[in-house]
C-alpha cells in the first residue's frame, strides 16, 4: 500500500466535515477513519453514512469512561464492505444523567449493544425498547463498569473469601517464599504489581 | 437416609454399594470446564467404566457436577437444579473457580466459595482439571459414598437457614419455591 | 389353594425373574457392546442391575398427582401381563414357564403391549413437562408407523398357519419341522424392519432423544419411577424378543437356546442403531410406510397366492 | 295395558309434560324428562316381553309393533344410555334457556328410537324414523343456526335418506303388497336381481346416512359437536345405532336370502367404504383441536368398524359389530358426557387452552380414562372384546387387507385418545381455570356407571353374548356358541378375558401398592410449574404447555394422504350437494315444523290414496 491510497479515506473525511457542522475527523491510518461528533448528531450521522457512504455494516459499539473529564465516550464502529474502510464515530456524553438518543432503528443489532451499555455504564437511551435487564440480574448497585465502582470493596462486602487466600494474593511470591525459589526477572517485569 | 456416624446398617452398606457404582451425573456446564466433560465421557478416558453416566434432568441425577465459575445469575439456576434432585444427592465442585474464585476472584458478579451456597462433597482442584483429575474426583466421591460420609444433602437440610441466608445475600430477587424434603 | 396353584404361582414368579434378569443383562451387554464399538472399555455387564437397584433406593420427593404414580404401575402391569401370555419355551410339558400362554393370542398381545405405553404416556402427561408431551407425541406417531409392517407380517403368519395364537404358530412350526422365517421370509423381513422401531434404538430414538428433549417422557421421573420404567422396559424387551423367537424362529426348547436366539435377534436393532444417526418423526413414519410395508404386502400376497 | 304402548305413551307424555312444566321451573322440566325415561326403562326391563303385539289400525293400514330378541338388545342399550344421559342432563342444562323445547325433543328422540325398535312394519318404522330425524334436527339448531348451516346440511342428508327409504318402501309394497318387515325378509329371495340391487342400494343409503358411512357422513362432525353434550351422548351413541339396527336387518336377514352376486358386491364395497371411512375419520380426529370435534370424528371412525363387521357378515363379525355397537354407545356416551362436564365447568372444549383438569375433576378423569381405554380397544375393558372379535373375524374370513386398514385406524386412534386425555386433563395448569370444581354428583354418577359397565362387559362379555346370540338367531344366524368369559374364533384360538383381568388386576394392585403408592404420603404434591426447566423458575404467566399442533410430525407424515385430495373431494362433494339441493331450501324452509307438516301431509295423502297408488 502506498501513501497515495489514503486519498479515498481523506475524501470521505472531507465529505463528512463538509456535510455536518461541528464534526471533526481525521484519517487514523490506512483504511481507518475516526470522526468526532456531538451527541445530538448521532442518529443523523449514522443514517447518513449508512445510506450515502456505504457503511452498511455495524461492527461494534462500545463505551469509554473518562472519569477525570466527566464524560462517557460512545464509539460506533462501522465498516464499508465496498471500500474496505472502517469508520469510528465517537460522541461525548456527560457522565451526570447520561442519556443519548436511541439508534437501534438504523441497525437492529444496535439494540443489544445499547442494552449492555445501559446496564454496565448507566447510559440511558431515550426511546429504546426492551426494559428488561440484559445480563446483570437483580443488580441494584452502581453500574459495575464505571470506573468509580470499587470492585474490590464490593466483592469483599458481598462474597466470601477462602481463608488462607489473603496471603496468596501474589501466587508466585508465595510459592517462592515457601520453596525458596528465586523469581525470574521476566516474571517480575511483567507482573501486575 | 439417617446415618449414624459410627455404624452403618447392613442395608445401608448394600445401598451404598449400589449407589457407589451407579452415579448419574447432571453436568452443569457453567464455565470453561464444561469442555473437559466430553473427553472424560468418551473413548479416551471413558468414565462409564465406573458407572458414571450423564443424565439429562435433575430428577434422574445423583451427582451435580458444577464445572467452573458461577455468576450470581447462574448460581440461582444451580441451586434450583440442586433442589430438584432427589435424595441421596452429591455435589462435585470442579476447578479452582468453585473453590476460591480462581481467576475470577475479583469479579463483581461471580461467587467464590461454592460450599457456602450448596454443600459440596468433593472438590476437584485445577484450572482446568484434566479428565484424569475428574475421574479421581469421582472415585473419591465413590469412597465417601461407600463409607456413608457423602452426606451433603443431609447437611443442607439441617443447615438450610444458614445456606438460605448466604444465598439470599447474593440473589436479591428471591422467588424460589420452598424446599422442605 | 392346592399344590398346583402354588406351583403355577411359583412359575409366574420364576418367569418374571427370568425375564427381568435376561432383559436387564441384555441392557448391560448392549452398553458394553456400544462401548466396545466406540473403542471404550464400557461399564460392566451387570451395571444395569446397580442402576435399577440404586434408583429403587432413592427417595421420591415430589409428585404431580396420582396419575404419575399409576403411570409406571400401568407400564409394569402391561409388561408382566404380556409376559404371562407368552410361551417362554415350547413344548407342552414345560412346567415352570407355562403360565397363561394358552389363554391369549397375538392380537390380544398387540393391544396389551400398547397398554404400557399409554400408561407411561399418561403418567408423563400428568407431570406437565412440555418435553414429556413432545416425546409422547413423537412416540405415538412413530408407533403408527411401525405397527403397519408389523401387523402385515403377523397377518401373513396367521394366514399361513391358520391360527392367531402363538402356541398355534409354534405348533405349526414344530409339525412342519421348519421356522417361519424360512417359510415366509418376506414377512420376516418386514417384521424385522418393524422391530427396529419397536426397540426405540437409533435411528428411531427420537422419542427419548436426550440431547433435544431431556429424555422425553421420562423427564420428570426420577428415583423409583425411573426404576419402574427401566424394569418394565427390560421385561418388555424380553417379551418382544421371546415373541419374535416364538413366532419366527420356532421357539426355544430350553433356556440356553432361548438366550442364544433372543440375543442374536436383539443384535439386529442394537447393531443397526449404534451406527445410525437419528430420524425425525415423519421421516421414520415414512420409512416404515415405505419399503417395510411394501415387503409386508408382498409377504401377505406370497402367502395367499403361492403357499 | 300393553307395555310397548305404555313405553311409547310414557315417553310421549313425558315429552309433553316436560314442555309444559318448564313454565313452573326449568329444573322441573329436566327432572320430569328424566323420570319419564327412567320409568319407561323400568317398564322396558321388567314388563316388556316378546309376546306382546300392538296393532293400531289407521284406515287400511295396520301399524304393528312388537319386540324381538334383536330389537330388545338395542332397546336395552337405548333405555340405559338415555336414562344416564337424561340424569346427566338435569344439571348440565341447568340455567340454559328454552329447556322445555330441549327436553321435549330429547324425549321425543328417545320415543322415536324405541318406536323404530318396536316397529314390525315399514310404515311405523318410517314414521318414527322421521320423528327421530326432526327432533334431532331441532336440537342441533338449539344453539341457533350458526355459520356452516349445519342444521340444513343435516336436514338435506336426512332427507336423502328418508326419500331413499320411502322409495324403497313403495317399491317393496309394489312387489309384495305388504309393509311387514318379516315379509320382506322372506320374500326377498324371490325378487329379480335388479330389484334386489335397487332395494339394497336404497336401504343402504337410508341407513348409511344415520350411521355416517363415508360419502354420507358430511353432516356428522359438526352436528355432533354443535348439539348440547347431554344430547350428543345419545345422538352419537344411540341415534347412529338406529342406522346400525337397519343395517343389521338388511345385511344379515334380508341380503342373506339373495341368490344374486350383486349383493355380495354391495357387502364388499360397503366393507371397504367402512374401512376407508374409519381410517380417514381417524386421521381427521387426530388433527382436531376441539374435543367435541375429535369425539365426533372418532364416532364416525368407530361406526366404520361396526358397519365393517356387519358387512363382512360372518357370525363372529356380526357378533363383533353388535358388541362394538353396544360398547360404542356406552363409551362414546360417557365421553360426550365428560366433555359436557368439562364444558359446563370451564366454558370451553378447546384442547389447546384446557389443561391439568385432573387436579380439579378427578372423577371425571377417571370416567374418561376408562372410556378411552375401552375406545382404544386396550384390554381388559369392553372395547377390546369387540375389537378382538372384529379382527379375528376379518382374518378368518380372509379379508387380509381390510384388517390392515382396521389396524391402521385403530393404532392411529391411540393418538387422538391420548390427545383427548392430555389436552383436557393432563399437562400444564392454566391460570384461568384455577377455581374449577368437580361437577355435581348427579353428573358424575352417570359417567361412572357408564365406565363401570365397560369394566363389567370387559370381564364378562358373556353377559352380552347371551342376548346377542339370541338376537342373531332371530336374524337367521342360529347356533352361535358363546362363553361367559372366553372369546374364540373359527380357527379355535381364544382369549380368556377372566384370566386377563385377573392377571392385570393382581399385578396392578401389587405394583401400585408396593411400589407406586407406598411412599406417596412422604412425597410432596407440587404444582405443574415445578418441573425441570433447566434451572429456570417459570413465572406465573409463562407458557409451558405443549398443545398447539400436537401431532405436527404425524400430520406432516400423512400429508400426502390428506393433501388436497380428500379435502378437495369432500368440500366439492359437500358444495355440489348443497348447490344441487339448493331448491330444496325453498321447500324446506329450515324450519322443522314446516318439515314436519310436509311429512304429515304426505302420510295423509299416502293413507287416503293408498288404494289408488298401490293396487
Amino acid at each position: 500500500m502506498t501513501e497515495n491510497s489514503l486519498d479515498k479515506e481523506q475524501q470521505i473525511v472531507n465529505h463528512l466535515v463538509g456535510t455536518f457542522q461541528n464534526l471533526t475527523g481525521k484519517v487514523k491510518r490506512n483504511r481507518r477513519i475516526e470522526v468526532s461528533i456531538e451527541k445530538k448528531q448521532i442518529t443523523s450521522v449514522l443514517n447518513y453514512v449508512k445510506d450515502h457512504l456505504g457503511f452498511i455494516h455495524f461492527s461494534h459499539m462500545s463505551c469509554v469512561d473518562w472519569l477525570e473529564d466527566g464524560y462517557f465516550e460512545l464509539v460506533y464502529i462501522l465498516w464499508s464492505p465496498e471500500q474496505k474502510i472502517q469508520l469510528l464515530v465517537k460522541a461525548l456524553v456527560d457522565r451526570e444523567n447520561a442519556s443519548v438518543e436511541n439508534a437501534d432503528m438504523i441497525w437492529r443489532q444496535l439494540n443489544t449493544y445499547q442494552r449492555e451499555i445501559r446496564e454496565m455504564f448507566g447510559v440511558n437511551f431515550i426511546g429504546m425498547k426492551g426494559d428488561k435487564e440484559f445480563i446483570l440480574e437483580d443488580w441494584d448497585n452502581m453500574p459495575p463498569m464505571r470506573r468509580d465502582f470499587n470492585t474490590v470493596d464490593y466483592i469483599q462486602e458481598v462474597y466470601f473469601e477462602r481463608p488462607g487466600r489473603e496471603d496468596a494474593q501474589n501466587v508466585r511470591e508465595t510459592i517462592s517464599k515457601r520453596t525458596g525459589e528465586e523469581i525470574p526477572e521476566v516474571a517480575t517485569k511483567y507482573s501486575r504489581d | 437416609m439417617p446415618n449414624d456416624k459410627n455404624s452403618q446398617k447392613i442395608v445401608d452398606i448394600i445401598k451404598n454399594a449400589a449407589r457407589k457404582h451407579s452415579l448419574f451425573v447432571l453436568a452443569y456446564g457453567t464455565g470453561c470446564g464444561a469442555i473437559e466433560i466430553p473427553p472424560t465421557m468418551t473413548s479416551r478416558y471413558d468414565a462409564e467404566r465406573f458407572g458414571i453416566r450423564g443424565m439429562a434432568t435433575p430428577r434422574q441425577a445423583d451427582v451435580l457436577l458444577v464445572t467452573g465459575y458461577l455468576a450470581t445469575k447462574t448460581l440461582k439456576r444451580v441451586i434450583r437444579a440442586y433442589e430438584q434432585m432427589q435424595d441421596p444427592k452429591y455435589v462435585i465442585g470442579f476447578g479452582s473457580c468453585t473453590i476460591n474464585g480462581g481467576m475470577y476472584w475479583d469479579s463483581y458478579n461471580t461467587i467464590k466459595l461454592l460450599d457456602k451456597y450448596i454443600p459440596v462433597d468433593v472438590y476437584i482442584n485445577g484450572c482446568m482439571p484434566r479428565p484424569e483429575a475428574v475421574i479421581t474426583g469421582f472415585i473419591e466421591l465413590q469412597k465417601l459414598i461407600a463409607e456413608g460420609k457423602a452426606d451433603g444433602a443431609t447437611k443442607y437440610k439441617e443447615n438450610l437457614d444458614w445456606y438460605r441466608a448466604n444465598q439470599k445475600k447474593v440473589i436479591k430477587n428471591w422467588n424460589m419455591p420452598d424446599y422442605n424434603w | 389353594m392346592d399344590t398346583n396353584s402354588w406351583i403355577s404361582i411359583l412359575g409366574f414368579i420364576a418367569t418374571v425373574v427370568l425375564a427381568f434378569t435376561v432383559g436387564v443383562s441384555y441392557g448391560g451387554i448392549v452398553r458394553k457392546i456400544t462401548a466396545r464399538i466406540q473403542n471404550r472399555v464400557g461399564p460392566p455387564v451387570y451395571q444395569n442391575f446397580f442402576d435399577i437397584f440404586k434408583l429403587y433406593s432413592k427417595s421420591t420427593a415430589v409428585n404431580h398427582g396420582w396419575m404419575q404414580h399409576l403411570g409406571p404401575a400401568f407400564a409394569i402391569t402391561a409388561s408382566v401381563t404380556s409376559l404371562m401370555f407368552i410361551p417362554v419355551l415350547n413344548g407342552q410339558g414345560e412346567f415352570w414357564f407355562a403360565n397363561l400362554n394358552f389363554k391369549g393370542d397375538l392380537i390380544f398381545l398387540l393391544y396389551m403391549m400398547v397398554f404400557g405405553s399409554l400408561g407411561m404416556a399418561l403418567g408423563a402427561g400428568q407431570t406437565g413437562n412440555p418435553n414429556s408431551a413432545i416425546g409422547v407425541s413423537r412416540g405415538l406417531s412413530q408407533m403408527v408407523g411401525y405397527e403397519i409392517p408389523w401387523v402385515l407380517a403377523l397377518v401373513a403368519l396367521m394366514l399361513q398357519t391358520k391360527s392367531t395364537s402363538i402356541t398355534g404358530i409354534m405348533d405349526y412350526q414344530i409339525a412342519h419341522g421348519t421356522w417361519m422365517m424360512f417359510e415366509s421370509p418376506l414377512a420376516f423381513i418386514a417384521a424385522l424392519m418393524a422391530m427396529l422401531g419397536m426397540f426405540h434404538y437409533a435411528p428411531f430414538d427420537v422419542t427419548f432423544a436426550p440431547a433435544e428433549l431431556s429424555s422425553g417422557p421420562a423427564s420428570e421421573f426420577g428415583g423409583k419411577y425411573l426404576a419402574m420404567m427401566m424394569t418394565s422396559g427390560s421385561i418388555f424387551a424380553f417379551v418382544k424378543l421371546a415373541l419374535f423367537v416364538d413366532i419366527f424362529m420356532g421357539g426355544a426348547s430350553n433356556l440356553i437356546m432361548l438366550v442364544v436366539k433372543t440375543f442374536l435377534l436383539y443384535m439386529v436393532p442394537v447393531l443397526y442403531g449404534i451406527v445410525s444417526p437419528r430420524y425425525r418423526t415423519e421421516q421414520s413414519i415414512r420409512y416404515f410406510w415405505g419399503w417395510p410395508t411394501l415387503i409386508g404386502v408382498l409377504g401377505v400376497l406370497y402367502v395367499v397366492f403361492v403357499r | 295395558m300393553n307395555s310397548l304402548l305404555l313405553i311409547i305413551l310414557i315417553l310421549l307424555g313425558g315429552a309433553i309434560l316436560a314442555y309444559l312444566s318448564k313454565r313452573i321451573s326449568p329444573m322441573l322440566s329436566s327432572i320430569v324428562s328424566f323420570l319419564a325415561i327412567t320409568s319407561a326403562a323400568l317398564v322396558f326391563f321388567f314388563l316388556a316381553n316378546d309376546q306382546e303385539i300392538v296393532k293400531i289400525s289407521l284406515g287400511d293400514f295396520v301399524l304393528e309393533w312388537g319386540l324381538n330378541a334383536y330389537s330388545w338388545i338395542f332397546g336395552a342399550m337405548v333405555m340405559v344410555m338415555a336414562t344416564l344421559a337424561s340424569l346427566f342432563s338435569i344439571f348440565y342444562m341447568k340455567g340454559k334457556d328454552r329447556l322445555g323445547y330441549f327436553n321435549l325433543n330429547f324425549d321425543l328422540s328417545v320415543m322415536a328410537m324405541m318406536g323404530i325398535l318396536f316397529s314390525l312394519d315399514w310404515v311405523s318404522f318410517f314414521i318414527f324414523w322421521e320423528i327421530m330425524t326432526w327432533s334431532s334436527f331441532l336440537i342441533i339448531v338449539y344453539n341457533g343456526i350458526s355459520e356452516g348451516k349445519i342444521g340444513i346440511k343435516y336436514m338435506i342428508f336426512s332427507a336423502i335418506g328418508g326419500y331413499a327409504m320411502l322409495l324403497a318402501l313403495v317399491v317393496t309394497r309394489s312387489q309384495i303388497h305388504s309393509f311387514l318387515i318379516t315379509d320382506l325378509i322372506h320374500s326377498f329371495a324371490g325378487f329379480s336381481g335388479n330389484m334386489q340391487a335397487l332395494l339394497g342400494l336404497l336401504f343402504l343409503t337410508a341407513f348409511g346416512v344415520k350411521s355416517a358411512v363415508m360419502p354420507l357422513h358430511v353432516w356428522a362432525p359438526r352436528a355432533y359437536a354443535d348439539s348440547p353434550m347431554s344430547y350428543t351422548a345419545i345422538f352419537s351413541g344411540l341415534l347412529s345405532k338406529m342406522g346400525i339396527f337397519g343395517f343389521g336387518i338388511m345385511l344379515i336377514a334380508v341380503f342373506s336370502h339373495s341368490v344374486d352376486g350383486t349383493i355380495f358386491v354391495y357387502r364388499e364395497v360397503l366393507a371397504w367404504l367402512a374401512a376407508i371411512t374409519s381410517v380417514i375419520a381417524t386421521f381427521y380426529a387426530v388433527i382436531q383441536t376441539d374435543a367435541k370435534r375429535l369425539l365426533a370424528y372418532s364416532s364416525i371412525a368407530q361406526l366404520g368398524y361396526i358397519v365393517m363387521g356387519l358387512a363382512i357378515g360372518t357370525k363372529l363379525a356380526v357378533m363383533a359389530a353388535l358388541f362394538l355397537a353396544i360398547m360404542h354407545a356406552i363409551y362414546k356416551g360417557t365421553l360426550f358426557m365428560v366433555v359436557g362436564a368439562v364444558e359446563r365447568q370451564t366454558g370451553i372444549t378447546d384442547m389447546t387452552r384446557l389443561g391439568a383438569l385432573i387436579r380439579k375433576m378427578p372423577w371425571t378423569f377417571f370416567a374418561a380414562l376408562l372410556s378411552i381405554i375401552a375406545l382404544a380397544g386396550i384390554p381388559p375393558l369392553g372395547g377390546f372384546v369387540g375389537k378382538w372379535m372384529l379382527y379375528e373375524s376379518l382374518i378368518t374370513s380372509d379379508h387380509y387387507f381390510l384388517i390392515i386398514l382396521a389396524f391402521l385406524s385403530s393404532t392411529a386412534a391411540f393418538l387422538y385418545s391420548f390427545r383427548f386425555l392430555f389436552g383436557i386433563f393432563l399437562g400444564q395448569e392454566e391460570k384461568e381455570f384455577e377455581n374449577v370444581k368437580e361437577v355435581p354428583f348427579t353428573m358424575v354418577l352417570p359417567m361412572l356407571i357408564g365406565s363401570l359397565l365397560l369394566v363389567v362387559f370387559g370381564t364378562f362379555p358373556g353377559l352380552l353374548f347371551k342376548p346377542l346370540a339370541s338376537a342373531m338367531s332371530f336374524l337367521g344366524m342360529g347356533d352361535v356358541s358363546w362363553n361367559m368369559s372366553m372369546l374364540s374364533n373359527g380357527w379355535g384360538d381364544h382369549v380368556d378375558t377372566l384370566d386377563v383381568i385377573n392377571s392385570v388386576v393382581i399385578i396392578f394392585v401389587l405394583v401400585a401398592i408396593f411400589l407406586g403408592l407406598k411412599n406417596r404420603k412422604r412425597t410432596r404434591y407440587v404444582s405443574t410449574k415445578d418441573i425441570h426447566t433447566s434451572g429456570e423458575i417459570p413465572t406465573e404467566n409463562e407458557n409451558l404447555t405443549y398443545a398447539v399442533d400436537f401431532y405436527k410430525p404425524f400430520e406432516r407424515a400423512i400429508a400426502p394422504v390428506m393433501k388436497r385430495k380428500m379435502d378437495f373431494y369432500y368440500n366439492k362433494f359437500g358444495e355440489g350437494l348443497e348447490t344441487f339441493f339448493d331448491f330444496l331450501r325453498r321447500v324446506y324452509t329450515g324450519n322443522g315444523q314446516t318439515y314436519a307438516f310436509y311429512v304429515i301431509v304426505f302420510l295423509v295423502i299416502l293413507i287416503v290414496f293408498s288404494q289408488q297408488i298401490f293396487f
